[in-house]
């Protein structure tokens, strides 16, 4: 049996899957009231006054859910120099030729641009989604505030759903990187192949990637 | 109204002045919007308020509360001395040529014949000049110094515009163009009309007030037209048919009069109300009263009213003194009055100083309410904290409350503003036990007679008699009360003209009042309504709306009082040879055999020009008065007086004489004069009207009219309020003489302050809508504040000139 | 889709196949004469007893406008205005009153801003009527309207609104408030007609000193099927705020406009990408790298940048990796 | 509507089932789209008069029922008479909120009394009412009765009990009103018009 290193903390894990769901229901929810052709979604909901109803409710725990997520990972999120020398490489990497990548911490380029996204997008999400909250808050705000807390919101969530399909796909792409998220742990040859840096950093062992020795 | 509501689309020039159609009349207003539309109308109207009828206006006059009788006088000034008089029709149909006799005289506001203690006249100074056979002498030249014509240029020589704009605040060129826009119907082709309410009733000098507007319609002719006319914008769906009902303290169905103390025969009575005619080709309808008088008694006693016994005559109550609401109420206060019935009135809320009324009515004996809903005035013993501080436990009055049905839940005829008797169906049962107003009298009525038969007492012959012929004794029908009042044939009854031709046999319902009787062949309950159920059948609920001439008179449509005619003195629309005035818009004229026209004649059919018979066939000179030697407490001219409670200290038409300062012949009681206001404390003009959505205190028990106008406010101008510090929407003290109130603050540029000579005056606004039962917000009368004190004729409290002063609560 | 076939639909909200089209049906409007208006209200009395709607009895904060402001319950309300404006040469007081409500517009912002299917409908003959059953309560409907007309019902969390009476228009009666109005201010019948009769007003008014009288129709929405004559309609911001060229806002225009086909390409092609690319290029699999020394016996590190982690403590589950 | 805590398990169970059940294809279907029905179609229609200002319009009252015996004819809708000739089917606020006067909770629907110093109203019977009320009038007439004035003159009058009549209630009503209370010699008597 392949000795494993833990990546993700069995709260790092709940936390990230209580986003994931909140996300996947807000986004439902939230599709529905956005375009005709998504409307019969309400369905899932028990029709669409119970989705106006409760897409406000899951939002908010999409959102503060978030934040206990940004505490734990934006230190790993912050750019570094080596990130965009990744990013130029971007042909490398969509082509699976690692190994002509820098070596990279515990997440690449993509995913930090993926978690500053998210940072910008879930909170405009929350305040944008008040603001037009017709049931508590809509009264106190004027009409134009409204309609452009509106745009925003579809903005946002445009840009938050899109970037989330990029990110459910690279961990389908990049095998085991779901297992890493649902039990916490990765082999070793994940961790030197895909985070050269980490690896080497959590096992004191020097990192020589695969293939280019 | 001597007009009707759709004749106002007839109109060129309409003048809203003492009401505010816009407001109270809506569905009558349409008629304004109609005449502006299709006419090119103007509508002017001069309020103290900028209404909701001036924002429709083309001319807008503000006006201080009690000055309406300058306004006019300085009108009728303007249009005498520029000539601006329709002189045909002056000739013609007024008592412009009639000789005043040399004894009457005008000093210091004061006329002659006026005796200071008793604030009495006595008119006999005011008579007209008579000639040997008692007729009025006249002079068609109009120079006679002493004719109607040039006394009454004199009178109103003095109504010059500057002293006008110093009492009424309005301002000169303002006054200047509501006179020129009249002036310019002095035309016989341009007619004006004048739509009243209560804005001029309610005054110390309401009824002079109508005589002005009514002396400025004949001078420019324009009574009797289409488009024109004195309109009397009545306030209930009813009033009218119980004012002509003689629902009065001292009246009898259709203007009849009780006797009085000094009548002590029949023919002290009878001689006294039969008037004489006082021109040769004066109709003097009023001739007839016999034969009204003695039908209405057949009508009540039946057989028990004979000749010999006067036709029931000392059935009747005589009158020491009129007992009108403001006279009862200072004899309740001084526990001279055991029992009270107020059927569908609410005293507390609508009758002057709330706090008098209030201590009046804890002194009787036993209070009988007859409402559809729970008013205050049912419930005055209660404690309701501010808006009734009373002591309930101390109050021994029994208080009877009995449920009446409403509009929906009974069928009868109410008679409308147009004299139209519009009879209506029952839709829907009545809420709980609630009975129809006559199965409550007729239930009353049949247990007293029962308690009379049983037990006896004091004088019961004429409870005995009274004649109750119904087939439900308890509950008497609609129909056969109408019948009742329309009037029948007792005996067969012959045309004098033609012997052999039958006018109505036996039994007939009478279909015209020209067929009554003195002889007591024929019954009537109502002169003036007979013609309304007749042979042909319920004259009152026909339906035919077609309007063939195209002057909105639908005759076929219901009954219109006297005998279907539409427009009074309709004869007057024709001058003297009746060839119509303005051929555009005909009502009456003569055809060279008869006089027709849109309209039932307002005279004899056959009557030719020729001979000179009066257009205003009710009165003894047979033409309108100007000059009314009779009839009028105050004066046979109307005079500039000050309400009792003015912002002046000085009554700038007559400064000279005490007496003079408001109107000499107005009647107060001591303990009321007590409570008048001083300028020094309550320096403010005041006035209390009703608003659109709502009518009288009915509605504040209806959720949809709640919700329109829910609470108390008073309205106060920009400039007063600056001076005050209040700010819109803050809560005031409004405080007079008599009481306080307390209310939300509309701060308004619709209520201007007026330049009164040296006195800058600020108007506040009243509205009396609220009280402490209902479903909008609780409020206070406002009647707290107003005085008791009425008109010198009618004793109409004075609700629209008092005084107050204001501050923030 | 509406059972009453004398009221075709020609739009629904929130529906991306066009209604049926093939009748073409009278198109009505109500014109509304404020010159005439004497503020009584009726209309408001009359609109609230036809519908069975009663408001709540508020307060008078020191002005006429009773209730203050449309509401659920409130689907007409008089604004009052006291204003100084000129007629003919000089300067007058006036007090103007209007009647607000929905304009019913050709093209409503409430229906292009209605995410629910069929809860709002235009039909053929202008009206535009919300069909409460359908209504989701989510409030677009109030960004979307450029007069501020639509309100939530904190009861039902319902849209309400003026109906013009479709029910009563449905069966060939005109709306309540038309035939209540005392003084003929609010007139109906086709809108060519009371364009018509609007012009003979403006006549008139022009006559009497009212230089500007004019018809206020906003082309923004292309023309309203609630119309009003205005004695000043170069002004119409002094009628109460009554907007002077209305139209639906942009903001909205871009978020029920292109913001939609924009948002769902986006997402389409990011999946369809990430699915041909996985055709194409396939996983990312380290494990099928050939084995390296240190792979099988270095130390068990189970360390993560989570808090509290034991080290050592085995929590892998044998069975999981294989 | 708003989440309260029992409705939101409720939901979430029911989200569940639901959402599985869409899956099958048991979607429910859109609700029928329907403007209001005409809620006259079958009224009865009554002619009357507004009991408000002086202007006299005419209304129409439409009462549930067809006036089938059974039925307790009910009003539920009032509107202008197009066809009388002044308000042409118009009505003001007053007259166009009618209904509200028809059913106000402050309808009278009992006799009441309220006795010599309580502070309650008390139903009773109008047997007793009116009984009570005729006991008092004859009793007041009888004492108070003024045959003669101070001169000797007859003048038969009953001044210590008056009256105030409605100026909405119908001709008939008004003339037997005062038909009977000058049978009674009552001078202190007067309707709205005074005021």
């Amino acid at each position: 049996m392949k000795p494993l290193i833990q990546r993700y903390s069995d709260s790092d894990r709940i936390n990230h899957w209580i986003v994931a769901i909140a996300f996947v229901l807000a986004g439902l929810s939230g599709l529905a009231m956005f375009h005709p052709a998504f409307f019969s979604l309400t369905g899932l909901f028990g029709g669409g006054a119970w989705t106006r109803t409760l897409h406000p409710y899951i939002g908010i725990v999409m959102f503060t859910a978030f934040v206990s997520m940004a505490k734990r990972f934006w230190k790993h999120n912050v750019m570094v120099p080596v990130d965009y020398e990744w990013l130029k490489l971007l042909p490398d990497v969509l082509t699976n030729r690692e190994d002509r990548l820098p070596k990279i911490g515990k997440y690449n380029a993509g995913q930090k641009l993926l978690f500053w996204m998210l940072v910008v997008a879930l909170p405009t999400l929350f305040v944008t989604g008040l603001i037009f909250w017709r049931a508590w808050f809509a009264e106190y705000f004027p009409i134009p505030v409204i309609r452009l807390a509106a745009l925003l919101h579809a903005v946002a969530a445009a840009t938050l759903i899109t970037g989330i399909l990029v990110h459910i796909y690279a961990a389908i792409w990049i095998k085991w990187t779901v297992g890493a998220m649902i039990r916490g742990s990765v082999t070793h040859k994940w961790a030197k192949a895909h985070h050269p840096l980490w690896y080497r950093e959590v096992t004191g062992q020097p990192a020589t990637p695969p293939g280019q020795e | 109204m001597t007009n009707h509501w759709v004749d106002i689309k007839n109109a060129d020039v309409i003048l809203i002045m003492g009401g505010n159609a816009a407001e109270a009349h809506p569905c009558g207003f349409k008629w304004v919007t109609e005449a502006k539309a299709h006419r090119k109308a103007r509508l002017m109207v001069v309020d103290p308020r900028f209404t909701r009828s001036a924002a429709m206006a083309d001319l807008y006059a503000p006006i201080r509360v009690g000055s309406d009788i300058a306004f006019l006088g300085g009108v009728i000034n303007y249009l005498i001395s520029h000539d601006k008089l329709q002189m045909e029709y002056i000739k013609a149909h007024t008592n412009a040529p009639f000789i005043v006799g040399e004894g009457y005289s005008l000093k210091d506001g004061i006329f002659s014949g006026y005796d200071a203690e008793k604030r009495k006249y006595d008119p006999a100074s005011w008579g007209y000049e008579l000639d040997k056979d008692g007729f009025a002498k006249v002079d068609p030249t109009l120079e006679n110094p002493r004719c109607v014509f040039q006394i009454l240029k004199q009178h109103y020589a003095r109504y010059t515009p500057e002293l006008v704009s110093k009492i009424c605040g309005t301002p000169v060129d303002t006054f200047k163009k509501v006179c020129e826009l009249a002036a310019s119907t002095a035309t016989p082709t341009r007619n004006m009309t004048i739509m009243y309410a209560l804005g001029w009733t309610h005054h110390s000098q309401g009824s002079e007030i109508i005589r002005t507007g009514a002396i400025l319609q004949l001078l420019l002719g324009n009574i009797g037209v289409a488009g024109g006319g004195m309109n009397a914008l009545r306030g209930h769906s009813n009033i009218q048919g119980l004012t002509d009902l003689g629902l009065l303290s001292t009246s009898l169905p259709g203007y009849l009069q009780l006797p009085k103390d000094s009548d002590v025969k029949y023919d002290d009575y009878m001689t006294r109300l039969t008037p004489k005619p006082l021109r040769p080709n004066s109709t003097n309808y009023w001739g007839n009263y016999p034969k009204f008088h003695v039908s209405l008694m057949k009508a009540w006693y039946g057989k028990a009213a004979t000749k010999e016994n006067n036709w029931a005559f000392d059935y009747l109550p005589r009158y020491d003194s009129g007992y009108d609401i403001i006279k009862t109420f200072d004899l309740m206060y001084d526990g001279k009055i055991n029992g009270y019935i107020c059927q569908g009135f609410n005293p507390l809320s609508s009758f002057p100083d709330t706090h008098k009324i209030s201590a009046a009515l804890q002194k009787l004996k036993f209070l009988v309410i007859i409402d559809p809903l729970a008013t205050e005035t049912s419930n005055f013993w209660q404690n309701h904290g501010e808006h009734n501080d009373v002591k309930t436990e101390d109050i021994k009055t029994e208080v009877f409350r009995l449920p009446s049905t409403c509009f929906a839940e009974e069928e009868g005829s109410l008679t409308n503003s147009s004299r139209w008797l519009q009879w209506h169906y029952k839709g829907a049962e009545p809420p709980g036990e609630a009975k129809g107003d006559p199965e409550i009298i007729g239930e009353l009525f049949t247990r007293i007679r029962a308690l009379y038969a049983k037990e006896g007492g004091v004088f019961p012959e004429p409870i005995r008699d009274l004649t109750w012929t119904y087939k439900i004794p308890t509950s008497p029908s609609p129909e056969e009360l109408a019948q009742e009042y329309n009037g029948r044939a007792l005996d067969d009854i012959v045309d004098p003209k033609k012997k052999d031709t039958i006018l109505a046999k036996k039994g007939e319902l009478l279909g015209t009042f020209a067929h009554l009787r003195d002889d007591g062949t024929t019954s009537a309950g109502c002169w003036v309504y007979t013609g309304a159920y007749t042979e042909k059948g319920n004259m009152m609920a026909r339906r035919d709306n077609s309007d063939p001439y195209g002057l909105g008179q639908t005759l076929n449509w219901a009954f219109a009082w006297p005998v279907n005619r539409r427009v009074l003195y309709n004869r007057a629309s024709s001058d003297a040879a009746g060839k119509p005035w303005d051929p555009k818009r005909k009502l009456v004229f003569w055809n060279g055999e008869k006089n027709v026209g849109s309209d039932v004649p307002d005279y004899r059919p056959d009557a030719a020009p020729e001979e000179g018979v009066g257009a205003f066939i009710l009165t003894a000179e047979g033409v309108a008065r100007l000059f009314a030697p009779t009839g009028m407490a105050e004066g046979p001219l109307p005079e500039h007086y000050e309400p009792f409670e003015s912002p002046l200290k000085v009554n700038h038409l007559n400064p000279g004489h005490a007496d003079a300062f408001n109107n000499p012949a107005a009647r107060m009681f001591k303990k009321d004069r007590a409570k008048l206001g001083k300028p020094e404390q309550f320096p403010y003009a005041a006035t209390s009207y009703g608003m659109t959505e709502h009518f009288h205190g009915w509605t504040k028990h209806l959720k949809g009219n709640a919700i329109i106008q829910p609470e108390q406010f008073v309205e106060v101008g920009d400039e007063l309020a600056k001076e005050k510090g209040i700010a819109n929407g803050d809560r005031v003290k409004v405080s007079s003489a008599r009481g306080h109130i307390e209310a939300v603050a509309v701060v308004t540029k619709r209520l201007r302050a007026l330049d009164c000579g040296d006195t800058k005056v600020h108007q506040i606004g009243l509205p009396n809508h609220w009280g402490f039962m209902g479903l909008a917000k609780k409020g206070f009368s406002v009647n707290t504040l107003s005085p008791s004190v009425g008109d010198a004729n009618t004793q109409t409290p004075e609700y629209k000139a008092f005084t107050v002063n204001i501050e923030k609560a | 889709m509406s059972s009453l076939q004398s009221l075709d639909i020609k739009r629904r909200s929130a529906t991306t196949l066009p209604s049926t089209q093939a009748r073409e049906t009278l198109e009505v409007a109500k014109l509304i004469d404020v010159s005439k208006c004497i503020g009584c209200k009726a209309c408001q009395v009359a609109c609230s007893e036809w519908n069975d709607i009663r408001g709540d009895i508020g307060t008078n904060v020191g002005v006429y406008d009773n209730p203050a402001d449309l509401g659920p319950k409130t689907w007409t309300v008089m604004r009052y205005s006291e204003v100084e404006e000129k007629k003919g040469e000089e300067m007058a007081f006036e007090w103007l009153i209007r009647k607000d409500g929905c304009m019913h517009c050709a093209e409503p912002g409430c229906l292009k801003a209605c995410p629910s299917p069929g809860a709002i409908l235009q039909y053929s003959n202008g009206i535009v009527d919300f069909i409460e059953e359908n209504c989701i309560g989510c409030g677009y409907c109030v960004a979307g309207c450029p007069f501020n007309v639509p309100r939530i019902s904190k009861q039902d969390s319902k849209a309400y609104k003026c109906t013009l009476c479709s029910d009563r228009v449905a069966v060939g009666l005109e709306p309540a408030c038309v035939k209540t109005c005392p003084t003929g201010a609010i007139t109906f019948g086709s809108k060519e007609d009371m364009i018509d009769h609007a012009a003979e007003r403006v006549v008139d008014l022009k006559e009497r000193g009212y230089a500007n009288a004019g018809l206020y129709n906003p082309a923004g929405v292309g023309g309203t099927h609630v119309m009003y004559v205005l004695k000043h309609a170069d002004k119409p911001e002094i009628y109460h705020g009554l907007p002077k060229d209305p139209q639906i806002s942009a903001t909205v225009g871009l978020w029920k406009g292109v913001m939609k086909p924009l948002a769902m390409l986006a997402m389409g092609l990011t999946a369809l990408t990430g699915f041909f690319h996985y055709v194409k290029v396939g996983p990312n699999d380290a494990e099928a790298h050939p084995d390296e020394p240190e792979d099988g016996n270095g130390p068990h590190v189970i360390r993560s940048s989570g808090p509290g982690q034991m080290e050592g403590k085995g929590n892998v589950n044998p069975g999981e990796q294989a | 509507m708003e989440m309260n805590r029992r409705q939101f398990f409720k939901t979430c169970s029911a989200g569940l089932g639901g959402s599985s059940l869409v899956m099958l294809g048991f979607s429910p279907l859109a609700a029928q789209a329907e403007t209001r029905q005409f809620k006259l179609a079958r009224t009865t229609e009554t002619r009357n008069t507004c009991p408000y200002c002086s202007v006299g319009c005419g209304i129409i009252m439409h009462s549930l029922g067809d006036k089938a015996k059974n039925a307790t004819s009910e009003i539920i809708h009032i509107e202008g008479d197009p066809d009388h000739p002044v308000n042409r089917g118009t009505l003001c606020p007053k007259g166009a909120g009618l209904l509200d006067f028809v059913k106000s909770p402050s309808r009278l629907k009992f006799p009441e009394v309220r006795e010599a110093g309580s502070n309650e109203w008390k139903r009773i019977s109008w047997d007793e009412a009116l009984d009570r009320v005729a006991k008092h009038m004859k009793a007041d007439r009888d004492a108070n009765f003024t045959a003669k004035n101070a001169k000797g003159d007859t003048v038969n009058r009953w001044i210590t009990t008056g009256m105030l009549a409605a100026s909405a209630s119908s001709n008939e009503a008004g003339y037997l009103t005062g038909k009977v209370m000058r049978s009674l010699g009552m001078l202190v008597f007067d309707n709205q018009a005074r005021v």
